[in-house]
């Protein structure tokens, strides 16, 4: 006889608020099976776990449910706790009743009906269950990072710096990311260069690290532990280890009018080139699309000059196949294309810049050598003008919805640097809100304001229109009420940021999802914010959602903190959940082998399909194909999901 | 207002990794739906077997939905794919035996999508509201016993 | 033709090509032919080939290990096809003759023009395997849509068509016989007899549960049908099965291509498949 | 006065959703009539969240706005501030139809010095 103990969570007041715990233990005592039903202020905490552990001891209990928050918060603890009494932790069951009962509705009645719904299905599920056992499986020691900015660098130095061994997969032909074409950083002004080259080199140098730039993820197989990943490394025209770096190429090549990937289109760059003078590694790439040598088949002057010999016109796309344990997917953020916003006039007038365009502006080693000055007439502007929230906050399909965190920040900065080089220059902004929230911050941004003299204006622009050679401004100041007509020489906007083009694809080759706005989900908003719902796959930088700085850095660590806690196991636990044939059901018709997303189902004995439990992760696709019910998937079985049906359906 | 007291029983699958998670978003975002909506987890929304939704159906539900990731965004990279041509095919097979289309949905609800879900289950029921009791697929036998068993 | 046939059967069992021989004999009722296994010259005497032999001995093939000389008109082979996908069938020890075929006859009528609805909408004319054929392959019909019947009772008002089918699910009296007759209905133990869902088959006490089979009858076999019309042809009373099979069919080919199960022997199925750029416009 | 009843008449016409608007005064900020008007484009949506409809019915904004949608175009937050006008004005008319006279109310009104004629166009006018 099945003796199954039902744990009724009040959550403080969060359930009991709305649901009548007291009748759901009355209710559900008298469903067969019950042994036992109590309810209890905390199931979670130490006293109530201890309640569940001896009511197991005490009443002889074959199952338990548990009433109380969704599974994704506790269901671990609660199996750990009947495991603990002797008790396999798949007999244990919970019933959603927070998130999915007490949260949601508001009658305390019909909640309450609900209530012991849901538990009289986890009570019918538990009936069914039967006790499982994980399985093992290896860990290769060795991680991946996607992404060479600077969460991927200091992910990769983490998990290095512990002993393992790392790849960096980077698109561009150099690490270091948008980071790399900021001038200074905030709130405390140090040159982000400085900060970050010697990272580039670290990572360059370090005998733990393997940096494939220039490449991309083309195909990723296999599970946590165990990830087959097939990295295409495009085809760079330039032998790697030929190459001295001396940079005699670009100097002879004769296209010198693309523009610049790296300097944000400010200025223009070689066919053959490296992105930036400490460019890691600082080997050049051939630009195929726009060099003369592959558009015409003449020229080659690059290979001419070439002493070493490292120009490879004939170098074709290679790809490699590594294993994995586990993966940091870091693939960063773009600004959004303000093709939707011609009201600020940016494809109109050159003196309106991005955010991201004036950091090349204003950084020494950039295409003006840190002057400010208008690209019209490379004049010195007397007054320029930050627009903020430019898509940002938008729920309009020309922007996005979310703020983008980090502009209220590098606009002050900006301002700070343009006040700081030339104090004569009128600087204004215009916001909606300023939001600076963070260490030393607000003061950063009150300096602005009160040292530097930056005027902040409360409203926005309307409209910019280029005349002549000033830029007119319609605007509004909210505070004064006042209309604005005025004149500037440039204007700077805060572009939206959006996860990089890559973000979606990336993160779906590791079965990994994204949100609504592309961004990299979570597996946890607050307890797991570096996981993905993947497991071995976790999230960092701004791929995963806008940040700064240090918190990209942090949260990079963190990354690396959790793939280390991952490495050094030797063995990982497998999900039990994981399909399986009844072989005298089985007539070997193959349905099955065609829907298994990960090849785990094979048909080598001829007689029936044979499920390898370390390649399953349990989706159950087969379990529906097979006709005659031959497969069924432990932990999920027909007969527990009818159970349930049943039970809920009453 | 509600002036009937037909009180519908509604039965969602959700899939584990997103729709599972989007349903705990509306609880922890506080977005209130109909209390007869009730969910079963399933690992992936291909693990929906139409029995089961016959059978839910068979026990007195009213209105049986699936939820699973957006293609594209499976857990286990494909299910969707294939729980979208099944349900497809049973959806129509259910309307051509003159069983009301709107007594079963197929929705993609991420994990992100909280509102969605609980919109998504308030029309729902709202379309169940309007079709009113499943007289066609229940069988009475069973969903009488069922009654008396809960009253005794 | 017959002659023929009988000739090539016992040259093949003679030569020890093939031990045994899979054809029709007469059965009980004058238009009824009878599947048989042959295993000696003197039993092929026996052997029928004419318009009353309707069965698709396809599924007879199931599980033979041994070599099996197999008598197919143009539409078994579909069913055969599909089986040897499946794995069921050993394609290695069959020999497969494609006979010519000219439509088979009603069960029940021995007038002239009693033919097999599935026959006047044929369009599987033409044998899908074959070791060797004898006779000619008729011409496609000129009245073949098939799918004339499911477009009626999709025309029909909700209710209607709710009646319809109560009225025909009825008078099922869960014989059986469609699931057993039907080529790719192979599972040791359906799931309406095992236990493992909780539906094994009950009393015939209300009509969910005959609704509850036949639309998980047809469901299981969708696309995997091969449309060789067994099932309707089994049914004692006279249910319009084949209805069920051809809306999935006809569903299969306007939401993911036209597809005819049998055709090969490789190409995956349409539920064991996927087409993300074309299920895009699959809406519920 | 602040009147929920024209408040949510005014909503319902418009179609707006004012709860949306966070106060940033881009629609202002396009509107090429600001100079002409007395309540301008964001204050119109902070009027009717705070019931001020009264205001904005007897103001001259509503005689100002071109209906170009520069507003609804750049706001970010699709809170439709011409949509809200529009409505205004609707209102208005709607309002102007009150002032004529009332079938019944004509016996009443019969005496010889009024011309019937006026009494009759009064009558028809905005009627159709």
């Amino acid at each position: 006889m099945e003796k199954i103990g039902v744990f009724v969570c009040h959550c403080g007041s969060n359930i009991k608020g709305n649901v009548d715990t007291a009748a759901v233990v009355e209710q559900i005592s008298h469903v067969d099976g019950v042994a036992m039903a109590v309810e209890y202020p905390y199931m979670c905490a130490e006293a109530g776990q201890a309640m569940i552990r001896n009511a197991i001891t005490e009443h002889g209990l074959t199952g338990v449910v548990v009433a109380a928050c969704s599974p994704r918060m506790h269901e671990a603890t609660f199996r750990k706790a009947a495991e603990r009494a002797g008790l396999n932790s798949y007999m244990v069951e919970i019933a959603n009743i927070r998130e999915q009962c007490s949260w949601v509705h508001r009658d305390t009645v019909s909640a309450t009906k609900k209530a012991v719904a849901l538990a009289r299905a986890a009570v019918a599920k538990v009936h069914r269950n039967t006790p499982l056992h994980p399985g093992e499986s290896s860990v290769t020691k060795r991680a991946l990072v996607v992404g060479g900015g600077i969460a991927g660098i200091q992910a990769a130095l983490d998990i290095a710096e512990a002993g393992f061994e790392v790849t960096i997969v980077e698109t561009t032909p150099s690490i270091g990311g948008k980071m790399a074409q900021l001038d200074k950083t905030f709130p405390t002004l140090d040159c982000s260069a400085c900060i970050l080259t010697p990272k580039m080199v670290d990572a360059a140098g370090h005998d733990n690290i393997a940096i494939h730039t220039y490449s991309e993820i083309e195909k990723v197989e296999g599970f946590v532990g165990n990830f087959t990943v097939s990295i295409r490394k495009k085809a760079r025209s330039v032998d790697m280890d030929k190459c001295t770096g001396c940079g005699d190429c670009w100097a002879k090549c004769p296209v010198k009018r693309v523009p610049s990937e790296f300097d944000s289109g400010l200025c223009n760059r070689t066919a053959i080139y490296t992105p930036f003078a400490q460019a890691v590694p600082n080997v050049p790439v051939i630009d195929r699309t726009n060099c003369v040598k592959f558009k015409t088949g003449r020229c080659g002057l690059c290979r001419t000059v070439c002493q070493p010999g490292a120009i490879d016109f004939d170098q074709q796309d290679e790809i490699i196949t590594e294993n994995f344990g586990a993966v940091v997917l870091a693939t960063g953020y773009d600004t959004i294309s303000l093709d939707k916003f011609g009201e600020y006039a940016y494809h109109d007038s050159p003196d309106v810049l991005t955010a991201l365009e004036f950091e090349r502006m204003t950084n020494a080693a950039g295409p003006t050598d840190g002057r400010i000055v208008r690209m019209s007439d490379g004049h010195k502007p007397k007054s320029i003008t930050f627009i903020q929230c430019v898509g940002s906050r938008d729920i309009t399909n020309r922007g996005k919805t979310y703020c983008s965190k980090i502009c209220c920040m590098y606009t002050a900065k900006q301002a700070i640097l343009i006040k700081d080089k030339y104090p004569d220059v009128d600087v204004q902004v215009f916001y909606i809100d300023v939001r600076t929230p963070g260490k030393n911050f607000d003061e950063f941004y009150r300096r602005a304001a009160e040292e530097y003299g930056v005027k902040y204006i409360k409203g926005q622009v309307g409209k910019v229109v280029n005349v002549g050679d000033t830029l007119h401004i319609q605007a509004v100041d909210m505070l004064e009420g006042r209309h604005m007509d005025i004149q500037t020489d440039m204007i700077i906007l805060a572009t939206a940021i959006q996860p990089s083009a890559t973000a979606k694809t990336t993160a779906g080759m590791f079965s990994s999802s994204v949100d609504q706005n592309h961004f990299m989900t979570e597996a946890h908003p607050k307890l797991r914010p570096v996981e993905s719902h993947t497991a071995g796959v976790f999230l960092a930088g701004c791929g995963q959602g806008p940040k700064d700085i240090p918190e990209t850095v942090a949260q990079a660590s963190a990354a690396a903190a959790k793939v280390i806690g991952l490495l050094v196991k030797d063995k990982l636990m497998t999900n039990p959940c994981t399909a399986a044939t009844d072989e005298d059901l089985c007539n070997n018709c193959g349905l099955c082998g065609n829907v298994c997303p990960y090849g785990a189902i094979t048909y080598e004995s001829k007689l029936t399909a044979s499920v390898n439990n370390a390649l399953c992760q349990g989706c159950g696709a087969c379990v529906v194909t097979c006709p005659s019910g031959a497969m069924d998937l432990h932990g999920f079985t027909n007969r527990q999901l009818m159970a349930e049906v049943d039970a809920i359906c009453k | 207002m509600q002036i009937t007291d037909f009180n519908p029983n509604i039965v969602a699958f959700c899939c584990n990794w997103c729709s599972y998670a989007g349903a705990d978003l509306a609880g922890t975002s506080r977005l209130q739906y109909p209390v007869q909506v009730r969910i079963i987890k399933v690992p992936c929304s291909c693990r929906v077997d139409p029995l089961f939704i016959l059978r839910a159906f068979q026990r007195g539900a009213d209105g049986v939905a699936v939820c699973g990731c957006h293609p594209g965004d499976c857990h286990y990279a494909t299910g969707n794919y294939y729980t979208r041509r099944r349900m497809a095919l049973l959806h129509n097979m259910l309307d051509f035996m003159g069983i009301e289309r709107d007594r079963m949905l197929l929705q993609w609800v991420s994990a992100a999508e909280g509102a969605k879900f609980a919109k998504t289950m308030t029309d729902f029921v709202e379309n169940i509201h309007m079709l009113g009791k499943n007289t066609r697929l229940a069988d009475w036998r069973v969903v009488n016993a069922g009654n008396n068993e809960t009253e005794s | 033709m017959l002659e023929i046939m009988k000739q090539r059967a016992k040259e093949l069992l003679e030569s020890g090509r093939v031990v045994r021989v899979l054809g029709w004999q007469r059965g009980d009722f004058p238009n009824l032919r009878e599947p048989v296994f042959f295993t000696t010259a003197k039993q092929l005497d026996n052997l029928e080939y004419d318009r009353f032999c309707a069965a698709n001995l396809s599924k007879y093939l199931i599980g033979t290990d041994v070599p099996t000389l197999a008598f197919l008109k143009p539409c078994d082979t579909y069913s055969l096809n599909q089986l040897v996908k499946e794995r069921q069938i050993n394609r290695q020890m069959t020999y497969i003759i494609g006979i010519g075929c000219e439509g088979s006859a009603k069960l029940t009528d021995m007038e002239e023009n009693g033919t097999l609805e599935r026959c006047l909408v044929c369009t599987k004319t033409v044998h899908a395997a074959f070791d060797e054929l004898i006779g000619e392959d008729a011409a496609p019909r000129e009245k073949n849509d098939r799918f004339a019947g499911v477009g009626e009772i999709e025309a029909m008002e909700i209710a209607a068509r709710y009646t319809f089918w109560q009225d025909h699910l009825a008078r099922c009296i869960r014989c059986n016989a469609c699931r057993n007759i039907c080529p790719v209905c192979h599972c040791k133990k359906c799931v309406f007899d095992n236990t493992k869902y909780d539906t094994a088959q009950r009393a015939n006490a209300s009509a969910f549960e005959e609704q509850m089979f036949h639309i998980i009858r047809a469901y299981h076999v969708a696309g995997r049908c091969t449309d060789c019309g067994e099932c309707n042809r089994a049914c004692p009373q006279a249910i319009p099965l084949h209805l069920l099979n051809r809306k999935l069919i006809s569903d299969i080919n306007h939401m993911f291509g036209e597809y005819q199960a049998g055709t090969d022997t490789e190409t995956p199925g349409p539920l064991t498949n996927f087409d993300i750029e074309m299920d895009k416009e699959v809406g519920l | 006065m602040h009147s929920n009843h024209t408040k949510n008449e005014l909503l319902a016409i418009s179609g707006a959703d004012i709860d949306r608007c966070m106060k940033c005064g881009r629609c202002s900020a396009s509107c090429p009539s600001h100079q002409a008007m007395d309540i301008r484009p964001h204050q119109f949506v902070s009027y009717a969240a705070d019931g001020r409809v009264d205001a904005l019915l007897e103001c001259n904004s509503l005689w100002q706005c071109l209906s170009c949608f520069a507003c609804i175009q750049r706001c970010p937050r699709d809170v439709k501030p011409a949509q809200l006008i529009e409505a205004a004005r609707l209102m208005v008319i709607r309002q102007q139809g009150e002032n004529y006279i009332d079938p019944d109310e004509i016996p009443g009104l019969l005496n010889n010095d009024v011309p019937q004629q006026l009494l009759v166009s009064a009558f028809r006018k905005y009627r159709k």
